[in-house]
């Protein structure tokens, strides 16, 4: 029972966080909201036992994406657009597609799935992060080392296109490089984002 | 992770090391030849070791890719292609200002990622490929940093960042359901009765992958972003587009949908049906009066993948030689096209507009009869390339008695005939009196780009006239896993 | 205990309320911020199954999905700022110089 | 040796290839020296290969050489490859050999014209195609050198493309042996369809095994055969065109349209001579069409004052000597005719090229004369060509081959007197008109001062055809002169030999006699109408009988006015009258429907990424509906 309460009041919050960043006029209001969506999402990560998930989920979603976003946003100033409006079917046709989705995940989840099938407690030593430090240099090495050439491409290609015209930066640049390459630990991809914004 | 492992994915970790040695050679100096030197050399290494690496195929390299001999094959070609895209990168970027090293860069790295794409047997290597492969483009298409070229690549980011969530939700669908990210276990999971598995709700997983996979391919609903984002990225990451990006998601499909027997599912065989149909249509009939070059070349590519996937759902071995013949005439056609394009644009814009190539012949003989070549090939007329690719795709399709679906190819690629002999006229037509050189033409191309072009073309008639041996190993190497 | 369909439709109920995000705002980083909540809530279904399979794999790949999304927001937000540059606007509306 | 056999049609190909791309930046010597020198290495493999072949043959007496196959799919597997036999190999010599011997006079001849090489980029692209096309081992190598052939004959016609008239010329050549052409595609479709192979020995095996004789299919097949070899060779009612070609330079009018090209409908045949033995009734038409033209065409050349015309309708004539013997079983007779015609029709038309531009560019005979002193080689040249034409008895080439068509035509089992005797009637004709050009051209009054000589390359060129216009007959004669039958025993290894009526059998001396009266008589009757009282022949074409006749056979019987009238005016106004028929509305219907599904289509590339993001989602929503709810 309390599982079910403390499910619906994260679930409910996380709903409502991501339909107000869908109407709020304001896009600083609407970071703010989606960094609760996440929050909440990471309250259900932990009732799921997943504890690590649920602190990457913190530190990296809510810790460093969202405040690059409300970074980028106070440094365009670009909070609230002039209202214009293109196509003016667009409100509708999106909301009857999304409904039309909807409706068929509905259909497939609800009569299709074997809804009566619940999840366990979660197990104590299910997913601690020794476990799951211990799979990531094991079996997922290979993918492990392709998020780190993932990452080598978005730090190089974030200071490419916005780099100053002329070498003026380059000094600072070739720093961030080496910097770049040396990333390797997965805590430290978090903050490379924020790294990136001192030269924006 | 054994030796053997490392040593079956040498051909990655050389593609991965080249781009580091590219990052520390700009960082020591700032070279432009230098750069292309340097990568080139990895390209050229990682393709020299794939027949070596041939030696231990096929090698299950943990649970995510597998090195065998049909990965190796478009590996190869893969690594093929991007070696003559950085040929034509250099021609086209020797004219431009500002930083052009770390161009390179990211043409290894999206190369990489799609070599990932080709031998991924696993969600994770699906999905990190793919997202190594767009993020690259991302900062390619808008790497000149023009108007263009970025509003291209913000339109390319909003829109495939869209159609990865759709694939991963996709992935989450066929999780949640079956319980395994690996290819391998899906089709036992599947077709295993007992295991209480809604077939239903792991098929609809299987369409939003495909969703994802329609968008990469710019297969018809999925197509709207194609013209724009060739129009605006530069000719060389144009042809990068609509060659190895595609041509990366094709070879995964055509894996993970012959793993996934689609013949089994009528339901999901039918969507893909109206696909091509769709495709085939669609594509052609936007090229029909278009007179932008690149985006002329973007709805032809729409309508080329939707021929593809014709031999794609016919079955049999003929169907997977087709699939890959078609996919090499195709890239080469593809490739001297925008080889084309690059060799004639200069610092301002790419030579696309109607004026550049009106009148073509008369001023630039030799660019005019290469280009009407691959036009033709890309038509399908014989003794080209696209003739014998085109040939086996309808012997596939007839071979599996997909009658509707041959029909709709003949009778579209008679409407493609049209926009590709229009832009042929053009080129041969005269020139109005008093006009000489347009503006966007260069004048003497660099003749690196040359270099390519003049390959590719020869390419293309000697696999017009004499396709055997290609063929020979494409069915040694291809038809082996399926 | 909570049904597993639920945390499906909560997942279900997120994404689509991402596509609503994309389809009907014109503020690219809000368009942005959308597709995140999109890859947000596969990241859920992937944890709750995770848990009913007792499989590491589906925790292990959201890991890769969060370093997936930070490099798109790192070179999302890089071609956002560009585009403000020569626009002066990150209405995505406006950029439609390319058609036809 | 024979493996050398693919170098004999790919050099000219690679002079051509050479030619095309550095052609116009090389120096008129260079281009000499690729152009002729590829037909003459590619003419010493042709020798080699032959001596080759002929001291050592290889099993089953034919060679093939496949170098790839193409495309291989089920029973569609159609390989690079050369077949060499007998048939083929005489074809590949002829061509190969009066190839270069022509190529070696045209480097000369047209050494202070505009567009040297490309003349020789067409002229190698032509003998590659030629080659090509006897040595075809299947049916669309074949079909690929016979439209290669009919490309270089239209480009070559049409060389001096700024005179209007020459293009016109050239686009009447491709469009009237395109309807040939047509008849042969369907019918080589019909063969494929029917027979499952494209291999022609193989069709050849197959036909024989499935079809029974005069079976409708194999009667079909064969008339549409047929019809691409009346349009190639200019035979009735195709044979307009030949007249025409000559807008084109000498030599290409002796390589194309007297030595080699136009005898392809003869090669086809004789190729594929197991289908029309299938078919008794065709076999028929191609001996009355043979007979027909040859009568017509002789009539004709008699009235032409343009030498070059007379040549043609002559050529036109010879040839259908050429059908008439293939008509009556005479395959080695047709084959012998085509060598001989060969060489001796070169060395007319190269001679008359000669004069031609002795006369600064003068074609009217009756502008000529007394030629024979002040170009005395080339008289003796072309009045050793002229006396093979006209059969000359004993001592030219032509006496032996056409007689032997002569005979066969009386003789064998589907010949009959009437043959023979158009055959006659023709050879009296060829006579008349032969002569009346060497004696305008050549005796009588000098009217125009020769302004040219030839140099020491036509000259050669004259001699060396004129030499083989006189020998090459003595590969096969009859059997009270000899009874050599060297080429017959040669070609019996493709070809089944001439069955002879054994009743009739006796009669070959009395009609070699008769013919070589007839050719004689002819002599003395040209020497009397055009050199002796020319006036009483004017007076003869003045008068109302005549003046008709004249106009009719001037006008090649009036073919060209009788299809422009019954076929293409009536077409024209069809065309122009029904603009906005019912059928056209469907096709610009079709049009229309195209471009407005474009122009729909069109707006959905409207350039907002909210839209295409949009289209996505409709994509996603219809594909899991499809897979969902079906």
């Amino acid at each position: 029972m309390s599982a079910l309460i403390f499910f619906f009041t994260f679930a409910l919050i996380a709903v409502g966080a991501a339909v107000g960043m869908l109407f709020s006029r304001n896009a600083i209001y609407a970071a703010l909201l989606l960094i609760v969506n996440f929050a909440s999402v990471a309250f259900l990560y932990l009732s799921l036992g997943a504890p690590f998930i649920a602190l990457a989920q913190v530190t990296v979603y809510a810790g460093a994406i969202m405040v690059l976003f409300l970074f980028v946003i106070m440094l365009l100033g670009a909070e609230r657009l002039p209202p214009s409006q293109e196509l003016p079917w667009q409100r509708p046709l999106g909301i009857v597609l999304a409904f039309l989705l909807l409706i068929e995940a509905v259909y497939g989840i609800v009569f299709r799935v074997n809804s009566a099938a619940t999840l366990s407690l979660p197990v104590v030593e299910f997913a601690t992060p020794a476990e799951i430090g211990s799979a990531l240099f094991s079996t997922y090495l290979l993918p492990f080392e392709i998020t780190s050439v993932l990452l080598l491409v978005a730090v190089v290609g974030a200071i490419v296109l916005t780099r100053a015209e002329g070498g003026a930066r380059r000094r600072a640049l070739v720093s961030q490089i080496t910097q770049a390459v040396a990333t390797e630990v997965p805590e430290h991809k978090a903050e490379t984002p924020e790294e990136e914004k001192e030269l924006v | 992770m054994t030796a053997a492992d490392v040593y079956a994915i040498l051909p990655l970790i050389v593609l991965g090391g080249a781009s580091v040695v590219v990052l520390l050679g700009i960082a020591v100096h700032r070279s432009h030849s230098l750069t292309l030197i340097l990568t080139l050399t990895g390209l050229v290494a990682a393709f020299l070791l794939l027949p070596l690496v041939s030696i231990e195929a096929p090698r299950q390299v943990t649970p995510l890719l597998v090195i065998d001999s049909y990965s190796i094959f478009f590996s190869g070609l893969i690594i093929a292609a991007s070696f003559i895209i950085t040929v034509l990168s250099y021609s086209y970027l020797s004219q431009q200002r500002g930083h052009r090293e770390e161009f390179y860069l990211f043409l290894l790295l999206a190369t990489l990622g799609s070599v990932v794409l080709v031998a991924s047997t696993h969600f994770a290597s699906f999905f990190l490929g793919l997202e190594v492969l767009s993020v690259s483009l991302y900062t390619l298409i808008a790497y000149s940093r023009k108007e263009y070229g970025i509003e291209a690549g913000v339109k390319y980011l909003i829109l495939a960042g869209l159609s990865s969530a759709f694939l991963l939700f996709g992935m989450a669908l066929v999780y949640s359901e079956l319980g395994t990210m690996k290819l391998a276990q899906i089709p036992t999971s599947l077709s295993n009765p007992s295991s209480g598995v809604s077939q239903v709700f792991v098929l609809g997983g299987l369409a939003l992958i495909v969703v994802g996979i329609g968008f990469k391919l710019a297969l018809v609903p999925f197509h709207l972003w194609t013209p724009d984002v060739y129009q605006g990225a530069p000719a060389p990451v144009t042809a990068f587009v609509a060659t190895i990006s595609k041509g990366a998601m094709f070879a995964l499909l055509l894996r993970y949908f012959t793993v996934v027997n689609i013949h089994n599912y009528p339901s999901l065989y039918l969507a893909f049906v109206v696909i091509a149909i769709a495709s085939m249509f669609i594509g052609n009939l936007l090229g029909l009066l278009q007179t932008k070059l690149k985006r002329l070349l973007a709805y032809s590519s729409i309508s080329h993948l939707g021929y593809l996937l014709v031999a794609f759902l016919a079955s049999g071995p003929l169907a997977a030689v087709a699939v890959a013949f078609y996919l090499v005439t195709y890239f080469v056609t593809t490739l001297g096209a925008f080889g084309l394009i690059t060799i004639m644009s200069n610092s301002d814009r790419d030579a696309e507009d109607p004026e550049d190539y009106r009148g073509l012949f008369w001023r630039k003989p030799w660019i005019a009869g290469s280009f009407t070549a691959m036009l033709l090939s890309l038509a399908g007329v014989p003794l080209t390339a696209g003739f014998v690719g085109k040939f086996y795709l309808v012997t596939a399709g007839i071979g599996s008695a997909l009658w509707l679906l041959v029909i709709v190819l003949v009778v579209t690629s008679g409407i493609g005939l049209y926009y590709y002999l229009r832009v042929v006229v053009a080129m041969f037509a005269s020139l109005p009196k008093g006009s000489t050189i347009a503006p966007a033409m260069r004048i003497s191309p660099h003749f690196t780009g040359a270099l390519a072009v003049t390959i590719l073309v020869l390419l293309l008639f000697w696999l017009g006239i004499y396709p055997t041996p290609i063929l020979r190993l494409i069915e040694s190497m291809v038809t082996g896993f399926s | 205990m909570v049904p597993l369909s639920y945390y499906l439709m909560l997942s279900a109920v997120m994404f689509f309320l991402g596509v609503l995000g994309v389809m009907l705002r014109r503020n690219a980083i809000i368009i942005f911020m959308s597709l995140e909540l999109m890859f947000n809530a596969a990241n859920l279904a992937f944890v709750a199954f995770a848990l009913y399979y007792h499989s590491l794999s589906g925790q292990i790949f959201v890991f890769f999905v969060m370093t997936v999304a930070a490099a798109e927001v790192a070179v999302g937000l890089a071609l956002i700022v560009a585009i403000f540059r020569t626009k002066h606007s990150i209405n995505v509306d406006q950029l439609s110089s390319l058609k036809g | 040796m024979l493996g050398l056999l693919w170098l004999i049609p790919v050099i000219p190909l690679i002079g051509f290839i050479l030619l095309a791309i550095i052609g116009p930046r090389l120096s008129r010597t260079a281009v000499a020296i690729i152009g002729v020198g590829s037909v003459g290495i590619s003419a010493i493999l042709a020798i080699l290969v032959a001596i080759s072949f002929i001291s050592s043959p290889p099993a089953g007496n034919a060679f093939t050489q496949t170098l790839w196959t193409w495309i291989n799919v089920t029973n569609f597997n159609p390989g690079i490859s050369f077949y060499l036999d007998s048939l083929s190999m005489i074809m590949v010599l002829v061509v190969t050999f009066v190839g270069f011997v022509i190529h070696l006079y045209s480097a000369e001849h047209m050494l202070h014209q505009e567009g040297y090489s490309r003349f020789f980029a067409y002229m190698n692209l032509f003998v590659g195609s030629m080659l090509i096309l006897v040595l075809a081992n299947n049916l669309l190598l074949l079909y690929l050198g016979w439209e290669g052939v009919g490309l270089c004959s239209y480009l070559l016609i049409g060389f001096w493309y700024t005179n209007p008239a020459n293009g016109r010329a050239a686009r009447k050549a491709f469009i009237v042996t395109r309807v040939g052409d047509a008849a042969m595609a369907i019918g080589l479709f019909l063969l494929f369809n029917n027979l499952a192979t494209l291999n022609i020995q193989d069709v050849m095996q197959r036909a024989a095994q499935t079809w029974q004789i005069g079976s409708p299919l194999a009667v079909t097949a064969a008339a549409l055969l047929l019809g691409g070899a009346v349009g190639k060779s200019a035979q009735l009612p195709l044979q307009t065109w030949l007249p025409d070609a000559m807008a084109g330079p000498s030599p290409v009018s002796a390589l194309i349209h007297a030595a080699t090209m136009v005898t392809a409908g003869v090669y086809l045949i004789a190729r594929t001579h197991v289908l029309f033995s299938l078919a008794p009734s065709v076999q028929l038409a191609v001996a009355i069409v043979g007979a027909a033209t040859l009568l017509l065409a002789g009539f004709s050349a008699l009235t032409q004052w343009d030498i070059k015309r007379v040549l043609a309708y002559s050529t036109i004539s010879q040839i259908g000597y050429m059908f008439l013997a293939l008509g009556v079983g005479a395959w080695s007779a047709a084959i012998f005719h085509f060598m001989t015609h060969a060489f001796f029709k070169a060395l007319l038309f190269l001679a008359a090229g000669v004069v031609i531009d002795a006369m600064n560019d003068e074609h009217n005979m009756f502008k000529m004369g007394g030629l024979r002193t002040q170009l005395p080689l080339t008289f003796w040249t072309f009045l050793i060509g002229s006396s093979a034409l006209s059969a000359l008895p004993l001592i030219t080439s032509g006496f032996y081959s056409k007689d032997l068509i002569l005979f066969d035509a009386y003789a064998s089992p589907s010949g009959s007197t009437w043959l023979w005797l158009a055959g006659l009637v023709g050879a009296f004709l060829t006579s008349i008109y032969t002569f009346r050009m060497v004696f305008l051209t050549f005796f009588g009054k000098p009217k125009t001062k020769a302004v040219y000589q030839p140099g020491s390359r036509i000259n050669l060129a004259l001699i060396v055809l004129a030499a083989f216009a006189l020998l090459i007959g003595f590969l096969e004669t009859p059997s009270f002169l000899g009874n050599i039958n060297v080429l017959g025993n040669f070609l019996s290894a493709s070809l089944p030999a001439t069955s002879i009526l054994p009743q009739r059998a006796g009669s070959e001396g009395i009609l070699e006699l008769v013919s070589a009266v007839i050719s004689l008589v002819g002599i003395y009757l040209a020497y009397l109408l055009f050199l002796r009282v020319p006036k009483t022949t004017e007076a003869m074409v003045q008068s109302p009988v005549g003046a008709v006749l004249h106009r009719y056979w001037f006008s090649g019987w009036g073919f060209d006015w009788l299809y422009d009238t019954v076929l293409v005016r009536p077409f024209v106004w069809m065309a122009n009258s029904n603009k906005n028929d019912f059928i056209d509305l469907l096709y610009k219907g079709i049009i229309r429907l195209n471009e407005a599904l474009h122009r729909v289509l069109s707006n959905t590339e409207n350039g907002l990424v909210r839209w295409y993001a949009t289209g996505i989602a409709i994509g996603a929503v219809i594909i899991i509906a499809i897979v969902v709810f079906l």
